[in-house]
């Protein structure tokens, strides 16, 4: 066995010891260890690529028992890629948040939030990589309750609000997976993912246990769909990524949902079997909310006052292509939610950074009114956020348009989705257009001189503090901070007042224009990879 | 032993519907405390020792024990007089 | 579909219908606590059913006694293994949850997360 | 013959106090027990009207249905779907069980070759008598780490939530913790000296013997953890301070997570690469057999026991 081939169980190993190691350092040394440890993960992982693509997949035993009596991993290239893609994402999103990580989360808790990112970046490599379904539950709960932190780490009413529903969706999605889990356990008898897709097929061709298999398909699929925010399920999702610390918005919109999305494929191609997801009516569930969700994300960022929710709301619009391009239940149609998984991490974090950027140009607001003009104040940030713009409108050359061609391509020819698939696709796009567009628009036109605007507080930015009063206190003490902010409404962010995130944003477009120039390498990858998956 | 299995399962249905209806926060609690007991004596009955020495410790012990603090926490803050209906429908203890 | 095997597997059945209580205790319940308690009663309806699969009548808890090693003398481990993990993590998530519970109603005195929602909406303005 | 005794020492002795409790005219425990005021701190005349006043002016807003129709729809929309969604599900599951394999028999799938390996080479290969505690730390010891680090992170996420950094705050949580607290309860102090040392005992028997017979880390871990709570009640955080804080926590948790990976990635990687590992299994039945599986038992067990204990400190009092 050639050594790289350990790098997955190390990646895996190290990401998981770095947690309790950052639960003893203080927060400077847990920063350099995070970031150093994603780093490191990052480059084994472009090695594993390098080998796998080389070769054949192959099987890593976790201990000294092999196939169905021991835990595995599974390694090809879809997984390696994904490893490495998701380690670059989350290095540029810590990497765009150190001023407000700073700013936002308490002194003595900062190495608490790399416990967390740590942990995050073990589950979601777990979950990459795992050949086990018990073990992706418990991973997902590990997943489940870090983002948990991630949002809550900013101390304020409304991040405590958005992490109970979080939470209180979540469980219900964890519940359902697990018996959904159990259901397959009880009459397939295996839990590793190979045993089971060979026990589904002598199950299928003998007819017996069909409901209780649909049943577990059904649940399975429900609960992931419900734990990554499809439609129906999305309260949650603007508080909790408009309200907390820029990174962890960025990191909670670009990683957490896809790698639920991500097992949810596994599951689709490695233990039941595309085949009979084809022929259950699971996937019109999927496909009939991703659509719902795509037009009903859209429209609520149309109404959307604050640009963070506006930017979480267009989340809920992107991951009903997800789930579209899975209920169409096709090769093509998995690839283009794959590439959209990719496109969607790319354009979603560069967002959240730019409108970051914008903000700190507008005295901390992120409201509509503020940021006209800020695209003058903030050079950088205002053409990043209209490249991720135009890539999320689907502009060529960026990666959002990509997608949708790779999206509309799979519908076509599809018997009974190719209408509803294309017409949404169009709608969605015009909905997109509208509410991206009107930002750019807004971030690039001269501020008005409204003499009636001048005596109103610029919208309750800054460090949201806690206090222990009753209401009546809490709204003085918020009144309070109005009037000791400063005035001033704008001010010009020079290009390297804070290198690490002109960096970051840097990184972002260039990996969005690799996405858009040059992906016929990346969907035959991901092609590849889905053929492994057989 | 297949009667006692019955009981045992329909007193579980009754305390996890008494646990949902009842209108004060400790008897909640209490139900589901006695609900964890009877869920460790079915597991004995099911032959998984583990499970109900871990259910015992757990479920009937220590989660109990941080429900218990956790509504001693939310109550010992101020009383509520003017609407005292609301309170006791939502406080209990 | 033939309701009538329900009674063979009653004992599941059950589960099934704690499982249903305790989710719909988790999506409708006004109070926090309740949810919670939604929650774990779900979570240990779960459990119940995995560990009725690995039941076998007439057989004994996987510990060797005497040596005796057959497969047929005890009854499958794997479940019991399975929902040792499971309640370690059902209990991390209840307190989880209840703390949450204690800092939100630190902050708003009400365990009712809909007016909480409310109140953020008027505090917004 | 009996022998007089002067009077005040008669009054010392036990059997007159335990006549004078059952008589009702002396409580013995009174003035020896100590116990807050059992009220809610003060609350200035305007802050309390003004709360009032915003409270009735929200749960007008809530709780007024009558003009807030959309509130009042989507209130009911919501309740009708969510029953629907919930009717459904148990239908199908109850259909999905009257399709599973019956209960209780020797021949379903579930009893195939992997639970018939574990239990009949499982005391060769592993070397535990449990065959579940041999099965959770040695076939499937990946779970169980992850399970050990859910516990890890749902600690971490209860200190972002209430542990108190600064000087003020902290006072605020002593304060608020002695609300309603008696100190220094006689009948609970007695019944923790009899009752702690034997709990934990019995955690450390359950944590050692784990591969012997039911139980292992995490069960004796809870055990332990509920005997150091009785013994925090009973005799305050000033006696349970001198030798558990958040640092020993911190630290003996790292070193038990430590201890823990290592000792897995040591044998995964042994496993993977077809190494034979050096680490001898010991005769089945002993106590210092089975290989790892010992220190991992001690491992989560320490682990486990300080989660406990701190999930309780920090909803008490928020530091420690």
């Amino acid at each position: 066995m050639a050594f790289v081939q350990n790098f997955p169980f190390m990646s895996i190993l190290l990401s998981l010891f770095s947690g309790p190691l950052c639960s003893v350092l203080d927060g400077k040394w847990a920063r350099r260890v995070n970031t150093a440890v994603i780093a490191v993960i990052g480059i084994m992982s472009a090695f594993v690529l390098k080998h796998v693509s080389a070769g054949q997949p192959y099987v890593y035993r976790m201990g000294h028992f092999s196939a169905p009596w021991g835990n595995e991993i599974r390694v090809g290239t879809l997984e390696a890629f994904m490893a490495c893609f998701f380690c670059a994402v989350m290095l540029l999103c810590m990497l765009g948040g150190i001023r407000e990580r700073a700013a936002q989360i308490e002194e003595g808790k900062q190495n608490l939030y790399y416990v967390m990112v740590n942990l995050l970046l073990c589950s979601l490599l777990a979950l990459i990589y795992t050949n086990d379904l018990f073990t992706a539950y418990v991973f997902v709960e590990i997943n489940t309750i870090s983002a948990c932190g991630l949002i809550m780490i900013r101390q304020t009413g409304r991040t405590f609000e958005a992490a109970t529903r979080y939470m209180i969706m979540s469980l219900l999605g964890s519940g359902l997976l697990l018996l959904g889990i159990c259901h397959l356990y009880a009459v397939t008898g295996h839990l590793l993912m190979s045993n089971i897709k060979e026990q589904v097929q002598v199950i299928t061709a003998t007819g017996r246990y069909h409901i209780s298999l649909m049943v577990a398909l059904g649940l399975m699929s429900v609960g992931l769909a419900i734990k990554s925010a499809l439609y129906p399920f999305h309260a949650w999702l603007p508080d909790a990524y408009g309200y907390s610390t820029l990174s962890s918005s960025a990191i909670l919109s670009s990683l957490v949902s896809k790698g639920y999305i991500f097992l949810l494929i596994k599951i689709f191609y490695r233990v039941v079997g595309i085949q009979a997801v084809r022929e259950s009516k699971v996937v019109n569930v999927l496909f009939v909310f991703g659509i719902a969700g795509m037009i009903m994300g859209s429209l609520s960022a149309i109404k959307e006052e604050n640009l963070k929710r506006m930017i979480a709301y267009s989340s809920v619009a992107q991951i009903g292509y997800i789930y579209m391009g899975l209920g169409l239940a096709t090769d093509a149609g998995a690839i283009a939610s794959l590439y959209h998984v990719l496109s969607h991490a790319a354009t979603k974090s560069l967002l959240f950074v730019a409108a970051a950027g914008l903000a700190q140009a507008s005295g901390g607001s992120d409201r509509y009114g503020d940021i006209t003009g800020a695209g003058f104040r903030n050079r950088l940030a205002g053409v990043a956020f209209t490249v991720g713009s135009l890539s999320m409108v689907g502009m060529p050359v960026f990666s959002g348009f990509i997608s949708k061609l790779l999206f509309a391509r799979a519908a076509v020819g599809h018997a009974h989705k190719m209408l509803p698939t294309v017409i949404a696709l169009a709608v969605s796009t015009i909905l997109n257009a509208v509410y991206f567009m009107k930002t750019v628009i807004r971030i690039y036109t001269i501020r008005p001189v409204e003499p009636g605007r001048e005596g109103e507080n610029p919208g309750s930015g800054g460090t949201g503090r806690q206090s222990r009063g009753g209401i009546g206190a809490v709204s003085a003490i918020e009144v309070a901070e109005a009037e000791i902010l400063p005035k001033e409404t704008g001010r010009t962010v020079r290009l390297l007042e804070e290198p690490a995130k002109a960096a970051a944003l840097v990184c972002f477009i260039l990996l969005n224009l690799i996405l858009g120039l040059n992906s016929d390498p990346i969907v035959r990858l991901i092609q590849g990879g889905i053929e492994m998956f057989e | 032993m297949t009667i006692f299995t019955c009981i045992l399962l329909g007193f579980l249905v009754v305390c996890a519907i008494a646990a949902s209806l009842s209108k004060k926060l400790l008897n909640t609690i209490l139900i589901f405390m006695s609900y964890s007991l009877v869920m460790s004596i079915i597991w004995v009955l099911l032959k998984s020792p583990d499970l109900a020495i871990t259910e015992a410790a757990v479920g009937a012990g220590v989660t109990t024990v941080l429900f218990l603090v956790t509504l001693k926490k939310i109550d010992a803050i101020i009383k509520k007089e003017s609407a005292q209906e609301e309170t006791d429908e939502q406080e209990g203890a | 579909m033939h309701w009538e095997y329900l009674l063979n597997n009653y004992e599941e059945a059950v589960a099934m219908i704690l499982f249903g209580i305790g989710f719909s205790n988790l999506l409708l319940q006004k109070n926090l606590i309740k949810k919670i308690i939604g929650l774990n009663i779900m979570d240990t309806a779960v459990y119940l059913f995995l560990a009725l699969k690995g039941y076998i009548s007439g057989r004994k808890a996987p510990v060797v006694v005497d040596g005796v090693t057959r497969a047929e003398a005890y009854i499958n481990p794997i479940p019991s293994g399975l929902v040792l993990t499971g309640i370690v993590v059902s209990v991390s998530v209840t307190a989880l949850m209840l703390s949450l519970t204690i800092r939100l109603y630190r902050r708003y005195h009400t365990l009712d997360l809909d007016e909480i929602t409310t109140r953020l909406k008027r505090e917004g303005k | 013959m009996s022998r007089k005794v002067p009077e005040e020492r008669y009054r010392k002795t036990f059997s007159y106090q335990f006549k004078a409790w059952l008589e009702g005219t002396k409580d013995p425990f009174l003035g020896r027990v100590e116990m807050r005021r059992q009220e809610a701190p003060p609350e200035s005349k305007e802050e309390k009207e003004r709360r009032e006043r915003d409270e009735e002016a929200l749960k007008a807003r809530v709780y007024d249905l009558e003009h807030n129709f959309e509130m009042r729809i989507f209130n009911r929309l919501y309740r009708v779907f969510s029953i629907l969604f919930c009717i459904f599900l148990v239908v199908m599951l109850l259909a999905a069980v009257s399709d599973l394999p019956a209960f209780g028999r020797g021949e379903n799938p579930v009893n195939n070759e992997v639970a018939q390996r574990y239990i009949e080479e499982g005391l060769e290969e592993t070397g535990a008598v449990n065959i579940v505690t041999g099965m959770i730390l040695d076939y499937r010891a990946f779970d169980t780490l992850g399970e050990s680090h859910v516990l890890f992170i749902a600690t971490c996420t209860v200190l972002i939530l209430l542990r108190r950094d600064g000087e003020e705050e902290q006072r605020e949580g002593r304060d608020n913790d002695r609300l309603y607290e008696p100190k220094d309860d006689v009948i609970l102090q007695t019944a923790a000296r009899v009752l702690v040392p034997p709990i934990l005992l019995f955690g450390i028997y359950i944590i050692l013997a784990g591969h012997l017979g039911p139980g292992g880390g995490f069960s004796g871990g809870a055990v332990i953890g509920a005997g150091l709570i009785l013994y925090l009640n009973a005799f305050g955080f000033a006696k349970t301070e001198r030798f558990f804080t958040a640092r020993t926590y911190r630290r003996t948790s790292f070193c038990a997570l430590a201890c823990y990976s290592l000792a897995k990635s040591y044998s995964f990687y042994t496993g993977a690469n077809h190494i034979e590992s050096v680490i001898p299994l010991g005769t089945p039945g002993a106590i210092l057999s089975s290989g790892l599986i010992l220190v991992l038992n001690i491992c989560v067990g320490v682990v486990v026991a300080g989660t406990m204990y701190t999930f309780y400190v920090m909803f008490r009092k928020g530091g420690y």
